[in-house]
């Protein structure tokens, strides 16, 4: 499947664009996200190993699944307040 | 209900609402652009969010302050865009029949904020440069 | 400085004179004239004071907050007189480059100022009756 | 001498001025003075005992002597804030 990944913050100077698309096998997992993201965006590199990601709005861990169709978002380090 | 905002936050309202019979103390917390940080100079900074994912965890924040607080008031406002040296980035007001609870409560909100919520500040540096801030060790 | 007034005190220039480029976060303190207490129902409570030793003994409580804790604000202001349900009776407003200072210094000012400073209020119940409140075990 | 003592809050109510008049021995000490009081004005009964003093606004104990002229308060527990 081909997920779309919104950017924030950090990632989206990174990568200058404001979302990526990253081809995914089908029932992928967070982990397997991460993966493609770093070989098909390594100027992500720097970021990748310290963002979460979520998932229709609620954080994921690297083991949750990413159904077809979900809002995925790319979440660097926060730094609100 | 927390708010995001790109005008400057006004605390008159917050402070008015939250000031009622059943509160014997309000706390006001305001984070406020600092000139100065680790030896660098700020002119200004920017915040960035992921707008419905901060709602859905800001109010996941109140949702749970009110659980472990007795509190009869809690709100959070976190301004978006340009934040000049001086003004406020975010505003956080609780109110409590007992004071212990309104202070305990406002600190937790503003540490728990400063780690899960989906806001970024991106700092303006007088010599001319700017940065995305991304502290290291984020807790899941 | 402290400041004892028989007027509705203002937070907005307390506020705004705390909000400098050198504060990173600001915290105000009300305290609040509560409807019910222990079960019992207050109409209104009466401030008075001993005024002379209070603004003596609110200044010393500044000045040792400010050695306690780096602030680059630290304001008490008490109302005195007919102070109504809901509105304010102290406010106590604390600035510091980082937030914890501010949160500290600001429930240590409150505490403190209950146990330290002459000034006694008198409870209005919805009986009818007064009563000066005077707490047992006073600290020296 | 001839000591002025400042009365607030349930004290004066007690006494029902704001201000009481009492002899002491020269020299005396807030030990003394509180002793005095409860002799003259046995209806700070209930306050005297939990109360604190003051000579020339700062708190005394009850060891601390009252100089000649001093500005003496009588401060029963406080209720600020």
């Amino acid at each position: 499947m081909k997920a779309t990944v919104k950017l924030f913050a950090g990632a989206r100077e990174l990568a200058g664009q404001e979302q990526i698309e990253v081809e995914l096998p089908a029932e992928a997992t967070v982990a397997q996200l991460r993966a493609a993201l770093l070989a098909d965006y390594p100027a992500l590199g720097p970021l990748l190993p310290h963002a979460l990601f979520a998932i229709n709005g609620d954080y994921a861990t690297d083991q949750s699944d990413i159904p077809d169709s979900a809002e995925i978002a790319c979440i660097p380090p926060v730094s609100g307040g | 209900m927390p708010e995001l905002t790109q005008q400057p936050l006004d605390t008159a309202p917050l402070l008015s609402s939250a000031q009622s019979p059943q509160a014997g103390a309000v706390v006001l917390f305001l984070g406020v652009t600092r000139q100065q940080t680790d030896g660098r100079e700020t002119i200004e900074l920017h915040y960035d969010a992921y707008e419905k994912m901060a709602i859905k965890e800001l109010t996941a924040l109140e949702t749970e302050a009110r659980q472990r607080w007795q509190l009869v008031e809690c709100t959070i406002v976190h301004r978006l865009g340009c934040v000049p040296l001086g003004e406020a980035s975010v505003a956080i007001v609780t109110a409590s029949p007992h004071r212990h609870a309104a202070f305990a409560a406002g600190e937790w909100l503003i540490d728990t904020l400063k780690e899960r919520v989906p806001i970024w500040k991106k700092e303006h540096w007088a010599d001319g440069t700017t940065e995305w801030v991304h502290p290291k060790g984020m807790k899941k």
